[in-house]
């Protein structure tokens, strides 16, 4: 433990592990035998973007949004009705989404992150009530609570990301961006800030720190991811409906996010998989399925405060150290 | 290397005031000491001077430049460290990347370039300052565990490490040595007048009344927010006005009348005990 | 009447008593006095209850009371004035004294009451002049007032006082341990923790000198006053 | 790099469980169904789902189609549209079933999942009730439905108003899928047949229509027409009724409104109220001439025995899917999914419970005006209030 | 302009349920730092039971006394049996621990009572009351009565009787509070049961209005919690001003504005509250905060 520590070194070991992780993940289609499991992988990468978005500003930068679930409906919906109604082809879209969703937050992160604790989960909370309102209410527009059908399909220098096959890969390489863009933040000057302004902001004043802009950056990087994932997801569903976007998705969103692991940077690769994987695994339980996963939520958060990150990562140090051993033994052996 | 110059501070909290007309000069590369009884108002002091409690009158100067209106982070930025009394350590973070913290406000990489991994040699250059400043406090060894794994003198010296990693023009030290244990407390002085020899102006709060006298230059003493006394600590300790205020009533003071609260009690209600059992009182009035 | 025995306490990894010795007889007016961090506030705290000692015996009448919660505690005699007073500001001055009685008050009401009110009302008159006024709009030293009330609100035979002289200007330090020496000589026994050295042994009959959370000095408070190792370390002179 | 190797690893966990092998019938007849028993929608789910394990217990009972028995895959939608998704993708894909029935009982969701079913060319028998589900017919070449349609409710409305001399109405629907594509088919109804209406809505939470009410009671109109599957109703009956209206206009609530429990929970604001419905809550009160009748009663009886308590009209709308796809595939000879579509679209008179179905290749939605009826509450059941 | 009363009286009337909700997030707290978002389910839950209370032919007055009482119960063992075990039970780890039993107490419901939505009859009929011209349904002045008295009994506990005033100088003051013997867990409880009490008494009481079922709760607590926030979280009045002024928000949005916006138009004024007095309404920021 006592050898020299280096956040730069920290962060090339992620990229590196990202990297390797993410080849691996190119496997997935291979794997995967049908399309529908094939889907379950796009949501993973969707669901990342929105669990790591929403991990930045809440476990390393110790703010509560309870908007998550309505930036991720933003992007759906200005994607997707700008590609339905206004005939704008679909990158456009997905652009125009990830821009907008970024601008709303520093419209409301401007007032709102001037508030602490609870009051800045409020005025989110009461984002996303308005946002949930306009998506179900402006029928012309959004389709009402019927949804916005007939979104169409991603098409990308000719190619046609319309199949799950395809799609896949832009999922994919979206969810990898993002885990190496946080990596980057997080060693970074502007990560460090924001964790400071986690712990103390008084610590992060004395330092020079504008605690403001941290949090105000954290709060946009957050929600882009999340208009980014919902764009990919209106055009890979090539549907959208208002209630995907509620006060309760966004709720599950926080879950996730302390579930993966509160402020771990491993954390949202985990807490999307349960967000994925869980509805499949518990749909055997049927009727008793919320049940289940309410006490295997309250299971996780008593006996697991890190996270199921906090709870791997150690082991998974203690194996990549046994590993290297292993492999240096074998190496000096003649 | 910069003077800091306090002008007819007051700070007032509901209707206490806490720092009262307050004014001195702590001149370029001296240490200056300010002392006084508890609730004299230093913290307070130090913390209208970082920026954290806004005066209601007054004036803070950094080399003769009014940083009384800007934001603490801003003074930050103008080469005005502090260290807390009760540390303002970041726990989970490594003790590396919190003295890296410190430099936040002389790294030029802008948000967005940093996002995108742009500035490594800059974040490069602040770990190796950040290493040095660590290996001066002799914490090197441990700059890889997290802050809360530090013992309470350590993480002492990691808050002035972390405030000398943004290469403070004047550092303000809250009481570096509360806390810390007899044996070390002669590695802080040593510290503390190392980092003064490269320049740093240095403002210092201490209870430690042998540690005070030996290293400041000057002294001044502040007593219920406002100035008493200022000079030499050796003027500063023949001072009869100090001894007076600073050590309470002087011990020769015997235990008199006062005014109010206890005349009542002059004659000594007998103090209604319960028996060793607990069970009911004993005795009421004299 | 207290028996403290290699007492170790401290927050989370960090250890900050080691090793406690020191005893109290019934009827003393002790003063624990140190610097800064010394470990006074832990100590007291671990002798509340605040705190569960790391290790070490504690003996209140030759009863074991470290592992016991603060409320068992005060039931036993044993009452502590917090550091910085810590009335409850929202409530009124008289809520704060009948606070004080909580474990007589509750579940059953206990007659001795009425007559520790008023007796703590005799000790206080100024905080019978404010009995209905929330005890957040009193003076820093009418606070300290209230706060010493309500301790002995709950008739305690030892009562502690964590820095009772924070904040408050000399005079007020001067009454405030006026009254305690009143108690004291009434028959109160006192453990008063101090960095106000020079007031805490004016009025103490004994004195322990914490320092880097050990004892490194015991004696009566004349013999600390006088000695000049202590006077260097806390008064500098 | 080891914290991602566990990332990995319980991926490729979970896809094993996945993957759990399934005992597959041989040759058997794959059919999906996504309906809503947990959620908000859950209300209509759980006799849905009943009325289809009944139909398809029947038919397995009789020996199958020709032969083949029919696998049934049931996934619960929790009356949330992404789960449908999800589950219509696995129907689809990893099921790969020969037909889906049923699509959430949300009509949105139908809409939504239909999506998925046309680019996959498969036969998908909505039990919802939405018109947008089945038209317009050149983008549903796959989808089918087995309720009736709102432009054929309103119709028989609007001839049941003329007779009442009943001009002035006002319209109260939910903003879900149901009230708006019910709003949709009156406004062209209305025109046509010279109704005055006045629109107003509410969202289906809401617990409140004092406003509404309070617009509609000074808007002089002589009918209240209230559209929701929602609670919301229940509601909407104890304030009018609050406001006096209930006695002094006449109520009308929706076929999706057609449910003992709703009308106790009611109470007496229901006295007053007119439902138009199929006919199978009032098949006791048809006259014997009626080609349904027969069937309504079996059903009834078969049900009253497996469940222990009456069916109600959503049972009979998951039945009849049931039954009509179980037809074609046995009139196409197999489960070629072309040629079932086909043999769907060319259902002739068919006489289910819920009415007669005429499908065609331009009409996916086989109900007329005929097989609807207006029924009223009285002594706790269903009675025939207006048959044609 | 006509229906102006009636559009207020609605708003007096959910308002009053509102403010109940907010009741116990505020309880709950000062006593935690936490939001439970179980409070919505308790009401939800409150509405049901005393419901198949009633359906088994219990007598009204018992049904709801079986609610609360029921309620109450899950209150103290949610606090009991799972939030005890918390190692360090900072705000945010118990609010999110509340969202876990919010799931598990709505399913709990869904299993045990049934996915039928459930009623029960006003406390005093249906029949409504002319008041010149305003139709009021009587269980609305049952509601208004109710939550009054609440909110006076409320008032009257946390400022007379020796568990209140230890609940408030819990909230003050932990520390001195213990050194005076209060057991700290002993407040929280009392914190749970008092809490999910009052979630169980909004529930009974709007349930003849509303009708209530097991996916009722998110509603109920997502609207209550905004009531808390609005009148400023803490504050015992405050709740009650929070509640109706959001009930009558609404109301008259949806009244004069539009039925489809009006819970946007009530956030709007929300937010724009919240950025111009963060505190709310009748917040007095940290001065009475734990």
């Amino acid at each position: 433990m006592s050898q020299a520590f280096s956040p730069a070194k920290q962060c090339e070991r992620r990229l590196a592990t990202v990297a390797v992780l993410w080849i691996a993940f190119l496997a997935w289609p291979l794997l995967a035998g049908n399309d529908y499991v094939l889907s379950l992988g796009v949501y993973f990468f969707i669901n990342l973007l929105l669990i790591g978005g929403l991990n930045l500003l809440m476990g390393f930068g110790g703010q509560i949004s309870l908007c998550q679930a309505g930036f991720f409906g933003l992007g759906a919906y200005v994607s997707g009705v700008l590609s339905v109604r206004a005939g704008w082809p679909p990158h456009a879209g997905v652009a125009a989404a990830l821009i907008l969703s970024t601008v709303s937050a520093l419209a409301i992160g401007l007032p709102a992150l001037r508030l602490r604790g609870n009051y800045l989960a409020m005025a989110t909370l009461g984002f996303n009530a308005i946002l949930t309102v306009l998506f179900t209410e402006l029928v012309g527009l959004t389709g009402g609570p019927n949804g916005l059908s007939g979104i169409p399909p991603i098409i990308l220098a000719g190619v046609d990301f319309g199949s799950p096959q395809r799609f896949y890969y832009l999922a994919w390489a979206a969810g990898g961006l993002c885990m190496a863009l946080l990596a980057v933040f997080l060693s970074s000057r502007a990560g460090r800030a924001l964790r400071a302004v986690a712990a103390s902001e008084v610590a992060a004043a004395s330092m020079g720190i504008n605690a403001f802009n941290a949090k105000l950056l954290a709060f946009m990087f957050s929600a882009g991811a999340a208009g980014l994932a919902g764009a990919l997801y209106a055009h890979f569903n090539q549907y959208a409906s208002p209630e995907t976007f509620n006060f309760s998705a966004s709720v599950l969103i926080v879950v996730m996010v302390a579930l993966g692991g509160w402020g771990q940077y491993w954390g949202p690769i985990f807490g999307a998989a349960v967000f994925t994987a869980v509805p499949e695994l518990l749909h055997k339980f049927q009727d008793a399925e919320l049940l289940v996963f309410g006490a295997g939520m309250i299971v996780v958060l008593l006996f697991l405060p890190q996270g199921i990150a906090g709870c791997v990562a150690p082991i998974a140090t203690r194996i990549a150290a046994g590993m290297t051993l292993l492999a240096r033994t074998r190496a000096t052996r003649p | 290397m910069a003077s800091l110059q306090i002008d007819d501070l007051c700070v007032d909290f509901g209707g206490l005031r806490a720092v009262n007309a307050l004014g001195f000069t702590a001149a370029e590369g001296t240490i200056k000491g300010v002392i006084g009884p508890n609730g004299a108002g230093k913290t307070t002091l130090f913390n209208a001077i970082s920026g954290f409690v806004r005066p209601s009158r007054g004036s803070v100067r950094l080399d003769g430049i009014d940083i009384s209106t800007l934001a603490s982070h801003e003074r930050a930025s103008r080469g005005l460290s502090r260290t807390f009394q009760n540390l303002q350590l970041i726990p989970d973070m490594s003790v590396l990347e919190n003295v890296m913290l410190g430099s936040h406000a002389s790294l030029r990489a802008a948000w967005g370039a940093s996002l995108l991994g742009l500035a490594r040699r800059e974040e490069l250059a602040a770990e190796a300052l950040a290493l040095e400043k660590l290996e001066l406090l002799g914490l090197a060894d441990r700059s890889a565990v997290p802050a809360s794994d530090l013992g309470f003198a350590d993480a002492k010296l990691l808050e002035i490490a972390r405030a000398l990693a943004g290469c403070p023009r004047v550092l303000l030290l809250d009481e570096p040595l509360a806390g810390v244990p007899l044996e070390e407390q002669n590695r802080v002085v040593e510290i503390v007048r190392a980092i003064n020899r490269t320049g740093v102006t240095i403002v210092l709060v201490e209870h430690n009344m042998r540690v005070v006298m030996q290293v400041c230059d000057e002294i001044v003493v502040m007593h219920h927010g406002a100035w008493l006394a200022e000079g030499s600590p050796a003027d500063v300790a023949q001072s009869p006005e100090v001894i007076a205020a600073y050590l309470g009533t002087a011990h020769g003071a015997a235990p008199g009348t006062a005014p109010g609260t206890t005349q009542g009690t002059a004659a000594g209600a007998a103090y209604p005990q319960t028996d060793a059992a607990g069970h009911g009182t004993r005795g009421n009035h004299a | 009447m207290l028996e403290v025995r290699s007492l170790r306490a401290g927050y989370g990894r960090a250890q900050v008593l080691h090793d406690l010795h020191f005893s109290i007889a019934a009827g003393e007016f002790c003063a624990l006095i140190g610097a800064n961090g010394a470990g006074k506030s832990t100590t007291l705290k671990g002798l509340a209850g605040l705190l569960r000692p790391i290790g070490g015996t504690v003996q209140f009448d030759g009863e074991p009371i470290e592992r016991l919660p603060a409320a068992r505690i005060l039931r036993a005699g044993l009452a502590l004035v917090p550091e910085g007073r810590r009335v409850f500001g929202p409530l009124s001055v008289r809520d704060n004294l009948q606070m004080g009685a909580f474990t007589r008050l509750f579940p059953r009401k206990d007659p001795g009451t009425a007559r520790q009110f008023e007796f703590v009302l005799e000790t206080f008159p100024r905080l019978r002049e404010r009995l209905d006024q929330p005890a957040g709009t009193l003076s820093g030293g009418e606070q300290q007032m209230l706060a010493i009330a309500r301790a002995l609100m709950s008739s305690p035979r030892l009562l502690m006082l964590d820095e009772p002289s924070m904040g408050l200007a000399p005079l007020v330090v001067q009454q405030v341990f006026e009254v305690l020496a009143n108690l004291a000589r009434n028959g109160l026994t006192l453990l008063v923790s101090e960095q106000n050295a020079t007031a805490a042994l004016a009025f103490a009959d004994h004195g322990h000198v914490l320092e880097a959370g050990r004892i490194v000095q015991s004696g009566t408070a004349r013999s600390l006053r006088d000695d000049p190792k202590v006077r260097e370390a806390y008064l500098g002179i | 790099m080891n914290a991602g190797r566990i990332a990995r690893a319980s991926l490729l966990a979970v896809s094993a469980l996945l993957f759990a092998p399934f005992a597959l019938a041989q040759g058997a007849i794959r059919i999906g169904s996504i309906l809503s028993v947990t959620g908000p929608a859950a209300f209509l789910g759980e006799d849905m789902k009943a009325g289809m394990e009944l139909a398809i217990e029947e038919i397995n009972a009789k020996g199958g189609v020709r032969g083949r028995k029919i696998d049934w895959f049931f996934y619960d939608a929790e009356s949330q549209t992404q789960k449908g998704l999800t589950a219509t993708r696995r129907l689809i894909d990893q099921d790969k079933v020969d037909a889906i029935v049923g699509g959430g009982n949300m009509s949105g969701m139908a809409i939504a999942m239909l999506g998925l079913t046309e680019r996959a060319g498969l036969p998908f028998m909505s039990t919802e009730g939405a018109m947008d589900i089945v038209t317009p017919v050149t983008e549903r070449q796959w989808t089918f439905k087995s309720t009736a349609d709102d432009e054929q409710v309103m119709e028989r409305l609007a001839d049941y108003f003329a007779k009442k001399g009943i001009k002035r109405v006002a319209f109260l629907g939910d903003s879900s899928g149901f009230g708006q594509s019910a709003a949709g088919q009156l406004k062209k109804v209305a025109a046509a047949r010279g109704l005055d209406v006045l629109y107003e809505s509410f969202n289906p939470s809401d617990t409140d229509m004092m406003p509404q009410l309070g617009k509609i009671k000074d808007s002089g109109v002589q009918a209240i027409i209230c559209w929701t599957v929602t609670p919301a109703g229940v509601v909407f009956l104890k304030q009018a009724q609050q406001l006096g209206l209930d006695s002094r206009l006449t109520l009308i609530h929706s076929y999706g409104f057609v449910d003992q429990r709703y009308m106790q929970l009611a109470g007496d604001a229901a006295k007053n109220l007119l439902l138009i419905s199929v006919k199978f809550p009032v098949g006791a009160d048809l006259p014997d001439t009626d080609p349904q009748k027969a069937r309504i009663m079996t059903l009834t009886r078969a049900f009253e025995a497996k469940f222990k308590r009456k069916p109600n009209q959503f049972v009979a709308q998951t039945y009849d899917a049931i039954y009509l796809t179980r037809n074609a595939i046995e009139r196409a000879g197999g489960t070629d999914r072309a040629k079932v579509r086909d043999a769907l679209a060319e259902t002739r008179n068919w006489a289910g419970v819920g009415g007669v179905f005429n499908f065609a290749a331009d009409r996916h939605s086989g109900l007329s005006k005929d097989d609807l009826v207006l029924v009223n509450f009285r002594d706790g059941s269903f009675h025939l209030a207006d048959y044609k | 302009m006509g229906q102006l009363p009636n559009l207020l009286l609605a708003g007096l009337s959910t308002g009053s349920v509102y403010a109940l909700v907010a009741l116990g997030f505020n309880v709950i707290f000062k006593s935690t730092g936490a939001i439970n978002f179980a409070q919505g389910e308790w009401v939800m839950m409150g509405g049901m039971v005393a419901a198949a209370g009633h359906a088994a032919q219990w007598p009204l007055g018992l049904a709801v006394l079986l609610a609360v009482v029921t309620v109450m119960v899950t209150g103290i063992l949610s606090e009991r049996v799972i939030l005890r075990q918390l190692a360090r039970p900072g705000p945010l780890v118990v609010t999110l621990v509340m969202i876990a039993i919010a799931i598990c107490t709505k399913s709990l419901v869904m299993l045990v009572l049934g996915k039928n939505p459930a009623s029960l009859p006003g406390f005093s009929g249906s029949t409504p009351i002319d008041w010149g011209g305003l139709r009021i349904h009587p269980q609305t002045l049952w509601i208004i009565g109710i939550t009054c008295l609440v909110m006076v009994g409320a008032h009257a506990f946390f400022e007379r009787s020796i568990l209140g005033r230890a609940m408030r100088a819990v909230a003050a003051q932990p520390e001195a509070a213990a050194l005076c013997g209060i057991d700290p867990r002993m407040a929280m409880a009392l914190a749970f049961a008092l809490a999910a009490a009052t979630g169980a008494l909004a529930g009974a009481i709007i349930t003849p209005l509303t009708l209530t079922s097991f996916d009722y709760g998110t509603v109920l607590g997502f609207k209550g919690f905004s009531a808390a926030m609005l009148g400023g979280m803490g504050s015992l009045p405050g709740a009650l001003v929070g509640g109706i002024l959001l009930g009558s928000l609404e109301s008259l949005a949806g009244g004069l504005i539009s039925s489809h916006f009006k819970d946007a138009v009530a956030f709007l004024a929300l937010l724009l509250t919240l950025f111009l007095r963060p505190a709310g309404v009748l917040g007095k920021g940290e001065v009475e905060r734990v």
